[in-house]
């Protein structure tokens, strides 16, 4: 269990981490999300004691990190791949660390068996690559088999094989109830990894709450819908159909209907009624992505603007159906992948995802100063 | 490629970091502070006959470089080795493939920086400490001493120079400060100050070069060498041609 | 347009790249994946000629790497975010780059602002963190408006607007015709951004060729069928001589080789409600770990103790793991 | 509260079969000893030092006959290389913490042992203990090795202080390597604490020998030159300085000397480390 009350960090006039209140508990992965620069990383390093927070204070299963008697048997933390001497041998570098705290040799052989390490453990870390040393990160922090366990971008620089099995690991680490708090910046894999999730924004507190809850709060999920290309005036058949329904409609490129409001089901029953057969009918899962996406819009630090070269690059746009009026247009739809495709957002603004960063970034509203997450 | 363009960017890097100034700002202030303080309170009756005939007030303004001459020690090493250490050579490089265009490029602009401070330097502390000295002060109009103070700011350069060479050799700040440190304030003094290794001291770079500031060859009783002020001068530029090469090639021949 | 040839470099005893040859062509996203260790920075660093091979030439519209005058208008390259002296600022990082070749000092600003980092273009790049620093990389390698980019794991530590950006950004010089050399562990990145792939493992080649075809050739796709009545569906599915997997905790069908239309088709023949009738297109990810499975080289394994828990094997392909992760989330 | 408790207050949390020892000064220790030998430049820094120290020693030995021993210690050859030599323990000490620091390896450090100090008096003993074994060994080698060579009756008769006293010029070169722990523990930066050391052990004797030479009225430039790291070392080891500076000061002024300014920076490394945003 950690918990943070009223942490706050100030960089001379810069306040990376501003009042910020949550309870990670035992038994779940915990999502810890924010743009670059929201205070994720200080407020980390405050709960392992290497920043001072400048009021407020954070508690690991009751106490202070400096006062747990034996803090590696509580906490495993991988703040940083990097933060090993690059002219140590891997294994030499583990064992000095195990040796801190009286953990046995043998800890050591073990770790390294399980982030697979075991045949550059007498290579010198500085010739690892970034996956290695994320390896080697992750190995560090088993080390006291902690109760306890902190993860920064763990999945950074990791090849698709090592990026499955540290999403199997955080919830392997999360089901033994351990306290697992990662922060990433890949949406697509907090979906698939984390039970809870707190989300800050320019050091703030903007939501600590259940994945599925977070997702739900903050977008919608839509059906796909294909009516047979044989028959000619089954697309619009169906499309009035499920319009009178209730459903709301965007048509795709391809010529099949997305369809927000109605469940499958119904979907399926009022095809049938109407006499249309269907030749696809598949449901959509809002994605994280989206839900965080539009939650922390307006506190991104760094906004990219439009690349002036970039409008030679136009997605196709999506047509609007004859019997919509409303002018719309939904985003291209990402075929593959872990992002699932999002889907138009709630009150009849088409959520602005893979086709116009641009708009994202005047979204924002009015540019106020940057602050570097790490300003020491 | 233009290599004026290699200069102006080497230029830009140069001026750009810190370590520069605080390290230029250290060889001026330590060389002409010590110079300053040293004859500020000279007191010429505590001389014996033969110092009094051997007395050099040039020496006296330019015998300080031995202290200034450790910041510029830092200065050389770091211009090269920070490339190394924060990664930069890869991005440097990958502007600049050709590396000879690289190494002499900065070398170049480096060289230049630091024979600009060293003469302020010397120049700066020549007449201040001859204003201070009263009536035993010199002109610069004198014999050699124009060559004396103008060859302590070269001294300084190439100086600086030899270190690049070495650093870009051994690619690390604190394994070329370990070996250039030890090797111009305690090495060169040691093997002079014993009979048995004088000949092998007076041709280390330092000892070498060092003969160009001197006007009265035999001041404060330094030993007799075997070459003149502009010999060792062309000793110390062998030594760091041969540095400069052997940089050269380590970069040729290394993955960056 | 960029050629390598027979390129191969050995660290001693171990050959790191092995007698690659492959071109990289301008209009298309060229996406570069192998997993760790395959030898892809290695491959990236001799490209632009940091690295010297032990063999073989790689050869950039002809010339090689070293020979082009002014080489940051031709290729530019984002190798490693943090490749930049901490104690200057970022403006004085590009501008002493953009000096180096000849590119007016304006430009410096415009990819500043390109990036997000105008605010912050002062200060020192020391205190920047990841996502940060990989901007300023990203516009180190735009300095030079170069017809050839080349970007080493661009969206570490980019936040998801940041990788958003990345994204169109990619697809949009590639559209103008220029030569787009991307590499990424992020399958579903990937995905989005490269037409064409270029599939190392151990330093060797394994597959050159586009996006559709890779994924087409190294997976399976197959339909997910739900119905209200599902035993009808499945001895109806079973007549016509069609293979039903039943995958009893979500009460889906799934059925391979069989087009969704055809199912659809079949259904309403048979006046069958369908539930859901979703085509399931293989992933990217899916394609990589099949392709690359033996040459992985660094097998992780379950951890030592928790020896009485059941492990997953590391070789799980992606979409298993997906599935039940997909399902817990549906529910 | 004993530790083991901690985890087991949880209802359903997980706890870890491997033992919860109370972390103490010997696991510190161990693990000091760990990074120590495991890189390479504590091998070019001690390897350096010991050749230097043993290689020029024995070849001022060999220079030498009996007859020279009658006025200098059977450790004097040490000395010459030992002048050299400290440099690279300086170096050492200096890159114990830099590095760490450097290479953002501190924060992990830090982070498995928070109580920092318990880290820091591990580095500061492992530290010194190594400096100073390798330092008397490779001293005593030498002047064994002059004693057994040169030991005839032509080199007079030798006291057993001798000895002490250069035991005791080990431990002033280690107190310099103690002291640049605590500049590399202030500072940070490698480079930076290594030239300040470096200037600091060098550059004295230059400026008081040119201070002695032009104002010998200064008393300023005696004290410079009495009270320096190459003049405390030669006089540990029986090498007197010519006698027109006056008394030279006792062994033990040196000693102090070294031990006030070691230990005022040792104290404000564990003020600034323990406060420290790392």
């Amino acid at each position: 269990m950690i918990e943070a009350v009223g942490l706050t960090k100030r960089y001379g006039a810069k306040t990376a981490v501003d009042q910020l209140s949550f309870q990670v508990k035992p038994g779940h992965v915990t999502g810890f999300l924010g743009p670059n620069g929201s205070g994720k990383s200080t407020t980390m390093r405050m709960i392992v004691a290497l920043d001072r927070p400048t009021s407020g204070h954070v508690t690991i299963n009751g106490r202070p990190f400096r006062e747990l008697p034996n803090a590696q048997r509580h906490v495993g933390a991988l703040l940083d791949a990097k933060a090993v001497h690059g002219g140590r041998r891997a294994r030499a570098h583990l064992l000095s660390i195990a040796q801190l705290s009286g953990i046995p040799e043998k800890r050591v052989d073990e770790v390294l068996a399980v982030v697979g390490l075991q045949d550059a453990a007498r290579q010198r870390t500085k010739g690892f690559s970034l996956g290695m040393g994320q390896r080697l990160g992750i190995a560090t922090a088993l080390l006291g088999d902690p109760q306890v366990l902190l993860f920064d971008e763990p999945v950074n620089g990791l090849d698709p094989e090592g990026i499955l099995w540290v999403r199997n690991l955080m919830r392997r680490l999360a089901s033994e109830g351990r306290t697992v708090l990662v922060s990433s910046h890949l949406m697509s894999e907090m979906a698939l990894t984390a039970d809870h999730l707190i989300v800050i924004g320019r050091g703030r507190l903007l939501a600590d709450m259940g994945t599925q809850e977070f997702i739900a709060h903050n977008s919608a999920g839509f059906a796909r819908v294909r009516a047979a290309d044989t028959d000619r005036d089954g697309r619009e058949t169906l499309g009035t159909a499920l319009t009178k329904a209730g459903g709301r409609i965007l048509q795709e490129p391809d010529g099949a209907l997305r369809v927000t409001g109605l469940e499958l089901p119904q979907i399926s029953d009022l095809a049938h009624r109407a006499g249309v057969r269907l030749w696809e009918l598949s449901p959509h899962r809002a994605s994280l992505e989206e839900a965080y996406m539009r939650m922390t819009q307006s506190s991104v630090e760094y906004t990219s603007t439009e690349d002036p070269r970039a409008e030679l690059w136009e997605p196709e746009p999506l047509a609007l159906p004859a019997w919509e009026d409303e002018a719309e247009a939904a985003p291209e739809v990402p075929r593959t992948g872990f992002y699932a495709p999002p889907p138009p957002g709630a009150g009849g603004q088409p959520f602005l995802m893979p086709s116009n960063p641009g708009e994202l970034a005047s979204a924002s509203g009015n540019p106020s100063p940057n602050t570097p997450e790490d300003t020491r | 490629m233009a290599f004026t363009a290699v200069l102006q960017s080497e230029w830009t890097k140069i001026r750009t970091v810190a370590s520069t100034s605080w390290t230029l700002a250290l060889v001026f202030l330590v060389t002409v502070g010590f110079a300053a303080l040293f004859s500020a309170t000279f007191d010429p009756n505590r001389l014996d006959a033969a110092q009094r005939a051997t007395f050099d007030p040039t020496a006296t303004s330019l015998s300080s470089m031995e202290l200034g001459q450790l910041a510029m020690i830092v200065f050389g090493v770091l211009v090269v080795s920070t490339e190394y250490s924060t990664g930069m050579i890869r991005t440097s490089l990958a502007a600049v493939p050709r590396r000879e265009h690289f190494l002499l490029g900065k070398m170049a602009v480096a060289t230049a920086l630091a024979l600009a401070v060293g003469l302020l330097t010397s120049f700066a502390s020549f007449f201040l400490t001859q204003a201070l000295l009263g009536d035993l002060g010199i002109g610069i109009g004198e014999e050699n001493v124009l060559r004396a103070v103008t060859g302590a700011g070269l001294y300084l350069a190439l100086l600086a120079l030899f270190c690049m060479g070495v650093a870009a050799m051994l690619r690390s700040s604190v394994a070329a400060i370990s070996v250039l440190v030890p090797f111009f304030l305690i090495v060169s003094n040691l093997l002079v100050g014993f009979e048995a290794t004088r000949t092998v001291g007076q041709y280390l770079p330092s000892n070498a070069g060092g003969r160009i500031m001197q006007v009265v060859p035999h001041a404060f009783d330094s030993p007799e060498t075997p070459y003149g002020p502009w010999g060792g001068f062309g000793i110390m530029v062998l030594w760091t041609l041969a540095a400069v090469l052997g940089g050269y090639a380590v970069l040729r021949k290394r993955d960056a | 347009m960029i050629e390598l040839e027979g390129l191969t470099k050995r660290f001693g005893t171990t050959t790191a790249v092995d007698h690659l040859s492959f071109r990289i062509r301008p209009g298309v996203v060229t996406g570069f994946l192998g997993p760790n260790g395959a030898g892809k920075s290695t491959t990236m660093r001799m490209m632009l000629d940091l690295d010297n091979p032990t063999s073989g030439t790689v050869r950039v519209y002809g010339k090689h790497y070293r020979d082009l005058s002014e080489p940051l208008k031709h290729v530019g390259a984002l190798l490693d975010a943090k490749a930049m002296h901490g104690g200057r600022s970022a403006y004085n990082n590009l501008l002493c780059l953009a000096q180096s070749n000849r590119i007016p000092r304006q430009r410096v600003d415009e990819v500043l602002d390109l990036v997000g980092l105008t605010a912050v273009a002062k200060k020192k790049s020391k205190g920047f963190s990841l996502g940060m620093s990989q901007r300023l990389g990203i516009a180190s390698a735009l300095l030079g408006d170069p017809e050839i980019l080349m970007f080493d794991e661009p969206v570490n530590g980019l936040d998801p607007e940041g990788i958003l950006w990345i994204r169109n950004l990619m697809k949009g010089l590639a559209a103008e015709g220029r030569t787009i050399f991307v590499s990424s562990h992020l399958m579903s990145e990937m995905a989005l951004t490269a037409d064409h792939l270029v599939v190392i493992g151990q330093g060797k080649l394994l597959a050159d060729l586009p996006m559709a075809d890779f994924i087409q050739q190294n997976s399976r796709s197959y339909v997910r069928l739900r119905s209200p009545q599902q035993e009808r569906l499945k001895d109806l599915l079973h007549e016509a001589g069609i293979n039903v997997v039943s995958v009893p905790a979500t009460g889906t069908l799934e059925i391979d080789g069989v087009s969704a239309e055809q199912l659809g088709e079949l259904a309403a023949r048979h006046q069958i409600v369908l539930h859901e009738l979703s085509p399931q297109r293989a992933s990217l990810e899916e394609a990589f770990m099949r392709m690359t499975a033996d040459s992985v080289e660094y097998h992780a394994h379950a951890p030592g103790m928790a020896a009485d828990n059941p492990a997953r094997p590391a070789d799980v392909p992606a979409w298993g793991a997906a599935h039940t992760a997909t399902r817990k989330a549906g529910e | 509260m004993t530790p083991t408790t901690t985890t087991a207050e949880q209802p359903g949390s997980y706890s870890s079969p491997l033992a919860t020892p109370r972390p103490h000064l010997g696991h510190a220790l161990a693990s000091e000893w760990t990074k120590l030998v495991s890189l390479r430049s504590t091998l070019w820094t001690l390897g350096s030092l010991v050749l230097i120290v043993v290689g020029v020693g024995l070849a001022v030995v060999a220079q030498t006959g009996d007859e020279d021993f009658a006025q200098i210690n059977f450790t004097t050859p040490a000395l010459i290389g030992l002048l050299v030599g400290q440099l690279a323990v300086i170096v050492l000490g200096v890159l114990t913490i830099s590095s760490e620091h450097g290479t953002g390896l501190v924060r992990t450090t830090f982070t498995a042992a928070p109580d920092r100090h318990r880290v820091l008096t591990a580095k500061y003993l492992v530290f010194s203990m190594t400096a100073f074994v390798t330092t008397t060994l490779s001293v005593f080698v030498v002047g064994v090795s002059a004693a057994v060579v040169r030991g005839g009756s032509a080199s007079g008769p030798h006291a057993a202080g001798e000895w002490f006293g250069a035991l005791l010029g080990c431990g002033y070169v280690t107190l310099l390597g103690v002291l640049a722990l605590a500049i590399g523990a202030l500072v940070r930066h490698s480079a930076g604490a290594i030239a300040l050391m470096l200037g600091l052990v060098t550059l004295p004797p230059v400026i008081g020998g040119m201070l002695s030479m032009w104002v010998a009225v200064e008393p300023l430039g005696r004290l410079i030159l009495k009270y320096n790291v190459p003049v405390a070392m030669m006089q540990l080891f029986g090498l007197q300085e010519g006698g027109d500076l006056g008394p030279a000061p006792s062994n033990f002024s040196h000693l102090i000397l070294i031990l006030l300014v070691t230990g005022a920076a040792v104290a404000g490394s564990y003020v600034v480390v323990g406060r420290r945003d790392v």
